[in-house]
């Protein structure tokens, strides 16, 4: 009984954040054009498109293979269970276990991977730009990521999300410069692997400086649809990695019932909209960089990680 | 019984050789070669599975051969067992794919006498027990692999390869051959058990770790030793490639472990273990540098082949690091992630390397800049090599990432060691590691991309076919045991314990088949955890469902077009992005530190007719500052003293006279 | 027994004095080719035969531990390459550098040749092994000179020039010895007899000792070919016919290092002399690194592998400088593998210079393409020579490194260096022979006598995996003789 | 009477070193080959000496050989050659006379230098003997060493040659003493000098054996 429970509240996970992620790109959207003094579309814009997307038939390149079809499946899956795997509104779910930090951070390489040849596949120099410059960026910001996660597990002495959130709720953590290094590491790579401003700008059509929307210039129909869910899914996904691990107020314990669930889930919105609200701020705020500057901001964010990971390999010792 | 069965078994093959020799020019020789090489290679795999896995003690045997006073010893413990299967593995699976890839040999009378051989040559290294029968069987096994570079030698770039090979082969064997030297002691003790009973001082010990290092590294291209590697490899036939790179030097890996865990033994002083991480880390990113900037699809093979023994190294070095500390539950993961990278590195190289088989007989090209579109002439390939692409990229749910992974969570409880060297290595080693892996993602969508995907670039391109039905099967082989290694990696760390106890003095990590899910644990108070099934079955099921509900639900229409291609779809192949310019960001990056990357662009002026030109400079830091001067060096001494061919006889009797005058002198003086 | 013995000697001295002489009256070369076979043939089972029956030492005579396996291999040796130098003599003839009256001269040479090393073997008096010694010296410079080309009469007149030098130095060494053993043994014979010599060694003289060794290590080493005394080898291997280049290699250089060994044992067996172990040593190194250099830049294939001949009596002369039980193991079983691989590349080398008609490697391309067995034997000749497996070499350099690492950790960096030096020039021109596109150069059609060059390397692959119970049992007893 | 058994055998071995400068000094070939002759006729007498004093007769043996051989023969020969070559020119001493000279005694010391340790054991003429026959020998190096042209060298070596035979015969009761010489002078004295020369002759059109440095293929490349 207990277990067909957990197995619920697992479903459940799962399509909580397949409904907000979704919601939460439109948010952004929204919040970026109110800055902006625009009147911007509806929270909802992004369902509408989607659903339209997904009813429009799929216009294939002559020169695409079955890799390319089968990659956004592929890409989204991948995402998919990255974002269910991690604790959102409750930490100890059944499967957290599955896979800790490192393999989610590997799980997106999987669907970045599998991007980047779909980029390739149709035979275009935009996919070609697209992909090699993804590659050149995930090549740092894949490293940075992981000293961050060092840094975390050095602290919580385990990798496991759920582990590591219960951990930062416990008193014994304290303000730690090294956790500081690591916010701030965590931030400037969730700003590249979503393709923000700085690193790239979602909005733009303007060839030479798109990244990510290169890569997906040649998909239509379900695919695209596909492809944006993934996205947003991997933005989700940034944004409860920040709150499970830097802010886990109010996460509710595998078991609690459903009220606290339920109060679980408020929590995690809010903060959603509050992560959501901080990125519109910061992208609104300042200008997109040249790509090649690219490069230093992730040896930037790099460093900081492994700044932070080296503080803690000594200070363990003091 | 099984080490016997395992010599007997040995004979076979030499037996094949011989028989090639004699017999190479006839048509279904090849096919018979390959057969009986497959056949012996797949019950060596039997029979080393089964010892590995009822774990029995070790076996030992002498034969009355090799040194007349000692004889020939042989022994099979797990750790030889373990090589064993990678060994036979990979020559089972190279002789499938050769059944096929054979066909097309042109000279098969430098191949097939020499195929055979070479294997029983690295299965003799593993089976020797002491110092005479080792070193013979690994020389034994560069001159068989050196036979096989020179396969087609007409190409002076092959021959000269192999030379480089077989002089840095030479090389290995005299350090070895040293290290030997101080661990037989005077006496001249060479059997294994001898070695293994003496003690020997701190300073030996150091020596002779720094003489295995040269000598085992050598072979397995730790940098700077690596130069030969990448020119050798692909200069081989395809399946010979394959063995050499995903093979050879994996038994090159296991003579560093005999010597270093096993012969050595105690003391281990913990700076060895920062010597060899260090070692590992920067082989590691300099592999992968290295096959960033690599056109030649074999080549870049070879380069990754550098980049994972680099992992290796660093899992080893841990290894012994934790071990001087006397953390040897530690030192077991560390162990058990490093022989879990042999096995996987093993797989998918060969798979790799296999690939680029196929694709060299459909087109005939290994330069990528060639190639590509062949995922439309020959899908089946272009999915194992796809397989084998995201399994070395380290992606989940595939076997390349559990042994990253586990690599990690060493790397994650080392800061329990006190030395402050190590301290800050460790970290350092992390961030290098994470670098390569990332790099290696980067450079196989590179690999897989320019060669596979998009149009084809060349005529030979568009006119590729399948490969034939061996071939397939020697890939989807390998393809189908990277993922089951991948989702089922606590089954392979089971089967690893009695190989890590045994190096590690005991102690091996906690059993993994009767986890929940066949979860991976690898240590129990670290709650770190990973399941490779799981995640499998969660992307199946989402991925499936997925796909069913929209083609149920919304549209499952296709319509083919033109690419769009912001609206001016070029027609010209040309115009795609190629490997030079899809490792640009990068080379920019990293190549302009690492290799003086320069790009010269020539612009002709309005008018002019001549094409504008771009070309990247590259320069190898390590050939140019390391061997570049030795090799100048001894020409211009050889030179200086070729003189002394052509002195008058009056100056030789004047020599002659001289050494009498000294010797003499000597003599007045001695007293 | 031991009269049978005694006859064995007598047939080992009198069949090559009588086959010289019949050989220089035969006109017919045929006949001669196979008189000459024959001869080798029973002067080898003569041999063979006194490893059963050893006759009592007498004060000229003498069949010992030492000398036996020695007289054997000479003799197969010498057997083998006559089966070779008749099928090389007839392409000579054919060709027209030699005349018929010269190949009588040959053989009947080659049999005298043959006669004065098996002399120097059996001579149990110093006196008589120097005059046998003396004479191989002077009919080798005549075989050298055969062709009368202008190099080949330089490279004659350089041989013999340096070569008679080295004697006279080596007599003026045994006259010092007797010198020596006088006081003790009495005048006469006796003390020019080695039992007798080596059982009062004790009470020699030292200094007259030690200067009879620095004149016999100077003049028994010019014709072993050690650096710098080395001078007149590679131009004599490379002008000379090859088959006398194969015996020079593979005999003369063992019977000159054999005596060089004989009073190494003198000089152990008294005390108060000096070691000759690091004089040797020493020689060893410079010949084995200086060859190595040298390796590298020739041009001609024949003088190459006379350098590397050089090289590796630099690594015998080293490994019985060495000492040691392991190290003298090592040193015989270097000298019986040597003396076997090297004739071995010669008859392939003698069979590719005259099918390609020239001796220079740069001419000379892909022979593994236009001529397999020839250019496969060299590489295995090769493999062998550079001491790879499967091959025997292999073992003793083995053998020779590891014990002396232990040892001497520096002398072992400088041995290892100088193989390492040598191997990489060796396989460097091994490559361009062997390997390469093919050039359309003149191809002469030869019927190449391949058999005595895969007997060799059989023989060399053989011991390189498995030594026959007897030879493990020799090489122990002399090199506990050696000390 | 044994003191002056001693003094003529000293004087003997004495004079041959004294010859052997005086060869060291000639700079003309017919004269050099006369000067030869005279060191091969000190040596006779010394090897006779030394018969009579050891009254070992084979020596007598060898010291006709010495007088046929290498007192007549080979000196006339040797005219014969040099005259048919027409070699009548000085021929330059590398390093001139004087250096030869110092170089010379230097090795005398050095001979001497060697000797000294010898125990008294082997008898006092022995010892002086071989000081001297070693004095010879490294002088007849020096010798041909120092001359360029081939009829010196060969000069210079029999003269070394003789120093051997001074130093068997000094040995008291050495076996094959005639043997030696024997082989020595025969072989080597007429067989082959005699056909090299010979053949050079043919080949070359002088003995000089900067002419026989013939340039060698390695050379070009």
């Amino acid at each position: 009984m207990a277990l067909i429970a957990d197995y619920l509240v697992q479903g459940c996970q799962m399509l909580l954040t397949l409904l907000l992620a979704p919601l939460l790109t439109g948010w952004i959207r929204a919040l970026k054009a109110q800055l902006l003094r625009r009147r911007g579309p509806s929270l909802l814009q992004p369902y509408r498109d989607l659903s339209k997307l997904l009813r429009k038939e799929v216009v294939l390149a002559a020169s695409a293979s079955w890799l390319f079809r089968v990659a956004p499946y592929l890409i989204f899956s991948a995402i998919w269970v990255a974002a269910s795997l991690a604790p959102t509104f409750a930490s100890g779910l059944l499967f957290n276990w599955t896979a800790d930090l490192i393999a989610i951070v590997a799980l997106l390489g999987t669907a970045r991977f599998f991007l980047a040849l779909a980029g390739l596949d149709v035979g275009t120099s935009f996919g070609g730009i697209g992909s090699s410059r993804e590659m050149m960026i995930a090549s740092l910001a894949e490293p940075a990521m992981l000293m961050m996660v060092f840094t975390l597990s050095l602290l919580a002495g385990t990798t496991e999300l759920s582990a590591v959130a219960r951990f930062m709720l416990t008193a014994d953590v304290g303000l730690r410069v090294s956790l500081a290094l690591a916010l701030m590491a965590l931030v400037m790579v969730a700003i590249a692997e979503n393709a923000r401003i700085p690193v790239d700008n979602p909005a733009t059509h303007l060839e030479l400086t798109m990244v990510h929307e290169a890569m997906v210039l040649e998909y239509s129909g379900r695919h695209l649809a596909l492809i944006e869910l993934a996205a947003s899914l991997k933005l989700l996904l940034y944004l409860s990695l920040l709150g499970c691990i830097f802010a886990p107020w109010g996460m509710a314990t595998a078991g609690a019932g459903l009220t606290a669930y339920l109060g679980g889930v408020a929590i995690y919105v809010a903060k959603l909209a509050f992560g959501g609200f901080l990125l519109a701020l910061f992208e609104t705020s300042i200008a997109k960089m040249r790509v090649f500057r690219v490069d230093q901001f992730m040896g930037a964010a790099l460093m900081l990680g492994l700044l932070g990971t080296l503080l803690l390999f000594v200070s363990r010792s003091l | 019984m099984s080490l016997p069965l395992l010599l007997g078994l040995l004979l076979i093959p030499l037996a094949a050789s011989v028989y090639a020799v004699a017999a190479a020019r006839q048509p279904d020789c090849s096919r018979r070669v390959y057969g009986v090489t497959l056949a012996v290679a797949a019950t060596g795999l039997g029979i080393a599975l089964a010892h590995l896995l009822t774990a029995s003690t070790p076996e030992t045997l002498k034969l009355p051969l090799g040194l007349p006073w000692l004889g020939a010893h042989f022994r099979l413990d797990a750790l030889a067992a373990f090589f064993l299967i990678v060994v036979n593995l990979g020559g089972a699976v190279a002789s499938l794919f050769a059944l096929g890839y054979g066909q097309h040999e042109k000279a098969p009378e430098r191949v097939l006498p020499f195929f055979p051989a070479f294997l029983a040559g690295m299965n003799l290294v593993l089976l020797a027990d002491d110092a005479f029968s080792f070193l013979f069987a690994w020389e034994f096994m560069s001159l068989s692999s050196w036979a096989l570079v020179m396969a087609h030698h007409q190409d002076p770039a092959n021959a000269r390869a192999g030379y480089l090979y077989l002089v840095m082969a030479c090389f290995g064997t005299l350090a070895l051959l040293l290290a030997f030297g101080l661990l037989a002691g005077t006496s001249g003790g060479y059997d294994f058990d001898t070695v293994r009973a003496s003690a020997i001082t701190p300073g030996f010990a150091a020596l002779v770790l720094a003489l295995a290092l040269l000598g085992a590294g050598s072979k397995a291209g730790l940098v700077p030793l690596h130069v030969w590697l990448p020119l050798a490899h692909p200069a081989a036939p395809s399946h010979v490639s394959a063995l050499m790179s995903g093979v050879m030097t994996k038994v090159a890996v296991y003579g560093f472990i005999r010597i270093v865990f096993d012969l050595l033994g105690e003391p281990v002083l913990w700076w060895w273990g920062g010597l060899v991480l260090a070692l590992g880390g920067i082989t590691a990113v300099l592999g992968v540098l290295y096959a960033l900037m690599q056109h030649d699809l074999k080549r870049l093979l070879a380069y990754h082949t550098v980049e994972n023994i680099g992992i290796i190294f660093i899992g080893l070095g841990l290894a012994l690091a934790f071990q001087a500390n006397l953390m040897y539950a530690s030192a077991a993961l560390a162990l058990t992630a490093a022989l879990f990278h042999i096995l996987n590195h093993s797989l998918f190289k060969s798979l790799l390397f296999l690939g680029t088989g196929a694709v060299l007989t459909a087109t005939g090209e290994r330069d990528m800049e060639k190639l590509g579109g062949l995922i439309h002439p020959m899908p089946w390939t272009a999915l194992a090599f796809l397989i084998g692409a995201a399994a070395i990229s380290a992606l989940p749910p595939l076997n390349g990432f559990v042994s990253e992974w586990l690599t990690f969570q060493a790397i994650l409880i080392s800061p329990e060691l006190p030395q402050w060297l190590l301290k800050f290595l460790v970290p350092a080693v992390g961030a290098l590691l994470a670098l390569s892996a990332a790099l290696a993602a980067a450079c196989f969508v590179k690999a897989f991309g320019i060669t596979f995907l998009g149009r084809a670039r060349s005529p030979a391109a568009t006119q590729a076919r399948e490969t034939d039905r061996y071939s397939l099967a020697a890939l989807f082989v390998l393809a189908a045991l990277c993922l089951l290694a991948g989702i089922l990696p606590g089954l392979v760390v089971d089967g690893l314990a009695p190989v890590v106890s045994l190096l590690n003095g005991g102690a091996r990590l906690i059993p993994q088949h009767h986890q929940p899910w066949l979860t991976l644990v690898p240590v129990v108070d670290v709650k770190s955890t990973y399941n490779g099934l799981l995640v499998l079955l969660f992307m199946a099921l989402s991925g499936t469902t997925a796909a069913v509900l929209i083609h149920r639900l919304a549209s499952s229409a296709v319509r083919r077009g033109p690419a769009w291609d912001c609206g001016f779809p070029d027609a010209n192949p040309a115009f795609q992005y190629t490997a030079g310019s899809f490792a640009q960001p990068i080379r920019r990056v990293f190549g302009s530190v690492v290799f003086q990357a320069r790009e010269r662009v020539f612009m002709p002026p309005p008018g002019d007719l001549r094409p504008a030109r771009f070309k990247i400079e590259l320069h190898d830091p390590i050939w140019e500052r390391g061997y570049a001067p030795i090799a100048h060096a001894v020409v211009a001494v050889s030179t200086r003293f070729n003189y002394l061919q052509y002195l008058t006889i009056r100056r030789y009797l004047s020599v002659v006279f001289g050494a009498l005058v000294l010797l003499l002198l000597g003599m007045v003086l001695w007293r | 027994m031991s009269n049978l013995g005694v006859m064995a000697v007598t047939v080992l001295l009198a069949v090559p004095a009588t086959a010289a002489l019949l050989l220089a009256l035969l006109p017919d070369y045929r006949i001669g080719a196979r008189l000459n076979v024959s001869a080798a043939l029973l002067s080898l089972l003569a041999a063979a035969a006194l490893l059963w029956m050893k006759p009592e030492p007498n004060l000229y005579l003498r069949v010992d531990d030492f000398n036996i396996y020695l007289i054997v291999l000479n003799n197969l040796v010498s057997f083998t390459t006559s089966v070779f130098s008749a099928s090389y003599i007839a392409h000579e003839l054919e060709t027209g550098r030699l005349t018929p009256v010269y190949l009588r001269f040959y053989h009947a040479m080659y049999q005298a040749l043959i006669f004065a090393m098996n002399l120097a073997f059996l001579a149990n008096n110093i006196g008589l092994m120097w005059v046998a010694i003396e004479l191989a010296t002077l009919i080798t410079v005549l075989m050298v000179g055969i062709y009368r080309t202008r190099a080949a009469l330089e490279a004659a007149w350089k041989y013999f020039i340096l070569g008679s030098l080295g004697i006279a130095l080596a007599l003026f060494g045994t006259i010092l010895v007797y010198l020596a053993a006088q006081p003790v043994m009495g005048e006469g014979l006796p003390a020019m007899a080695w039992d007798q010599l080596l059982a009062g060694a004790g009470s020699f003289d030292p200094a007259l000792l030690n200067l009879a060794f620095v004149f016999l290590l100077l003049g028994y080493g010019t014709k072993a070919g050690l650096a710098p005394l080395h001078a007149w080898l590679p131009d004599a291997h490379a002008e000379g016919p090859t088959p006398i280049s194969a015996v020079l290699s593979g005999l003369l250089l063992n019977v000159a290092l054999y005596a060089v060994l004989r009073f190494k044992m003198l000089m152990n067996a008294n005390p108060s002399a000096l070691a000759p172990g690091p004089l040797m040593v020493g020689l060893g190194l410079l010949s084995l690194l200086f060859a190595g250099l040298m390796l590298y830049r020739r041009g001609d294939i024949k003088r190459l592998f006379a350098y590397s001949s050089i090289e590796h009596m630099g690594i015998i002369t080293f490994a019985f400088g060495m000492g040691g039980p392991l190290a003298n193991f090592a040193g015989l079983l270097h000298m019986t593998l040597h003396s076997l691989t090297k004739s071995a590349i010669f008859f392939a080398v003698g069979h590719i210079s005259q099918v390609k008609g020239t001796q220079r490697i740069s001419t000379i391309r892909g022979l593994t393409v236009t001529h397999p067995a020839l250019g496969w034997g060299l590489v295995a000749g090769v493999i062998a020579i550079a001491g790879m497996p499967p091959f025997g070499i292999f073992m003793s350099e083995f053998l020779v490194v590891s014990s002396t690492f232990a040892r001497q950790p520096l002398l072992a960096l400088l041995l290892v260096l100088g193989l390492l030096l040598a191997f990489g020039t060796l396989l460097w021109r091994l490559h361009g022979l062997a390997f390469g596109k093919p050039d359309s150069g003149p191809a002469m059609p030869v019927q190449a006598g391949i058999l005595p060059m895969l007997a060799h390397l059989a023989l060399v692959l053989i011991a390189g995996v498995w030594l026959p119970g007897p030879l493990v049992a020799w090489f122990h007893n002399v090199a506990v003789l050696l000390g | 009477m044994h003191g002056l058994a001693f003094d003529i055998a000293h004087f003997l071995a004495g004079g041959m070193v004294v010859v052997s400068f005086l060869m060291l000094y000639q700079d003309r070939l017919s004269a050099l080959i006369n000067v030869f002759a005279l060191h091969s006729l000190v040596l006779v007498l010394a090897v006779g000496w030394q018969a009579t004093i050891q009254d070992a007769h084979h020596l007598y043996v060898t010291a006709g050989i010495a007088l046929v051989f290498k007192a007549i023969i080979i000196p006339t020969a040797l005219h014969r050659i040099v005259r048919r070559l027409g070699i009548h020119r000085t021929l330059e001493v590398v390093g001139g006379v004087g250096l030869d000279m110092l170089a010379g005694a230097a090795l005398v010391a050095l001979a001497i230098l060697v000797m000294l340790p010898v125990t008294a054991t082997t008898d006092a003429l022995a010892r002086e003997d071989l000081a001297f026959a070693l004095a010879v020998l490294l002088l007849g190096l020096l010798l041909m060493i120092t001359r360029q042209n081939a009829v010196s060298l060969v000069v210079g070596f029999m003269s070394l040659e003789n120093g051997l035979v001074l130093a068997a015969a000094g040995a008291r009761g050495m076996p094959l003493a005639v043997e030696i010489s024997i082989a020595f002078s025969v072989l080597i004295a007429l067989i082959v000098i005699g056909v090299f020369l010979f053949r050079i002759r043919e080949r070359f059109d002088s003995v000089d054996m900067q002419a026989m440095d013939t340039f060698r293929e390695e050379r070009r490349k």
